[in-house]
């Protein structure tokens, strides 16, 4: 699975892409964000409010319920500021 | 048309091209953003854009998409930088015409709106305090919202 | 600024002035209107516009300057042009700038709203069943009474 | 009393612009406008339906009942259409 951070979030982690192999109890992007919380203090500092938090799966907007599985691409970043 | 670039662009250039042996166009709209020297009250040296390669190009493209399906329009553009930019620099330029004024202005707006809240862009601004990442705004949700159709929801 | 001429303009070049060593403009919005070929399903060959010197320039004044006191502004341009126009050339432009894009983007629609019935000129097409007189549109008028303010009234 | 007509007023009647010295009754626009009507059936064609008319009185848009007096410039057009 490809993941990628942007942002501040990408910058807390510091890496902007890396390919996971997530435990099977991973299924979503809540789960999965759960999951990177326990892999250092940059991701738990990076997903600490998901609620500033905003996903996209295979470069589409979605809900941190949306289900994922092994050949996504998940992203997760801050609230968009284009224009 | 959409472009992602890190170059900048030429505004009388892109509307000439636009305008040039189309002439059912009767009205042109379109709105240029602008890095600016300060935030609140603090200098901003420059200002760093980041995106997410693929899913811009996808997001920008279904906005033009969705602004043709709400109004009769003849053309639309929409360009946007990224990497680092200094105050004064472009940032980002629509421009959408039609026949009529109402259907430019509109869609000009929606576009902008939609860009804001809807466009995967990340800013960070270098201040003299030390880099600082922009906050997305309510306003800026709520200038969005307004375009949600009822069908949508 | 305003300016009532019969030559074109360039909107890069005329955007380009507004912006070079301003960079407290956040966002700029700009419209062009253009001659179209066809009123309804008839074909035009030309416009020619005629205005009240004297009486435009003060009322394109007076637009620029309420549009500064209902938005704060950096700059505003109107250009109109008068005379013969061909189909495809460039009629009037309205450039806004501002801070924040919100009130670069509503003043140029308010600005373009209140030139449809508050500059003196009428509008005479050539078109293939002989000259015709463009009417003024009830909707210009809802258009423009729309941003009139209840103190006004 | 300059007199300014514009649009298909100017059209109807023929002229951009006249000095004229209307009697001493004229003091009105509309009262301008009745009077100017008995100068030629061009006038009559131009002034017939006055609900379709506007008019500015030095320059600045006024009303049909708006007073003017000698010195005054007062221009009669159709419904402007700018922008």
């Amino acid at each position: 699975m490809q993941v990628l951070y942007f942002g501040w979030v990408r910058a807390r982690i510091g890496i902007s892409k890396e390919e996971l192999s997530p435990p099977p109890e991973v299924t979503t992007v809540a789960s999965l964000i759960d999951w990177l919380k326990g892999r250092g203090d940059g991701y738990a500092t990076a997903f600490e409010d998901s609620t500033s938090l905003r996903v996209a799966v295979n470069q589409e907007i979605a809900q941190l319920d949306a289900e994922i599985t092994d050949g996504d691409e998940v992203a997760v970043f801050p609230p968009m500021t284009g224009g | 048309m959409i472009r992602v670039q890190t170059e900048d662009f030429d505004i009388g250039a892109e509307i000439g091209k636009m305008t040039a042996g189309n002439s059912e166009i009767g009205g042109l709209a379109s709105f240029v953003g602008l890095v600016r020297d300060y935030a609140g009250d603090e200098k901003i040296s420059s200002m760093t854009l980041e995106h997410y390669p693929g899913m811009t190009e996808k997001q920008l493209s279904r906005l033009e998409a969705e602004a043709r399906e709400r109004w009769d329009l003849q053309d639309v553009l929409i360009i946007h930088r990224y990497g680092t930019l200094n105050p004064g620099d472009r940032i980002v330029l629509v421009v959408t015409a039609s026949a009529h004024r109402e259907a430019s202005l509109e869609s000009c707006q929606f576009l902008i709106d939609w860009l804001k809240t809807k466009a995967p862009f990340w800013k960070l601004e270098d201040r003299e305090s030390g880099a600082q990442w922009v906050e997305s705004r309510s306003e800026d949700s709520v200038a969005a919202d307004k375009w949600v159709r009822v069908t949508d929801a």
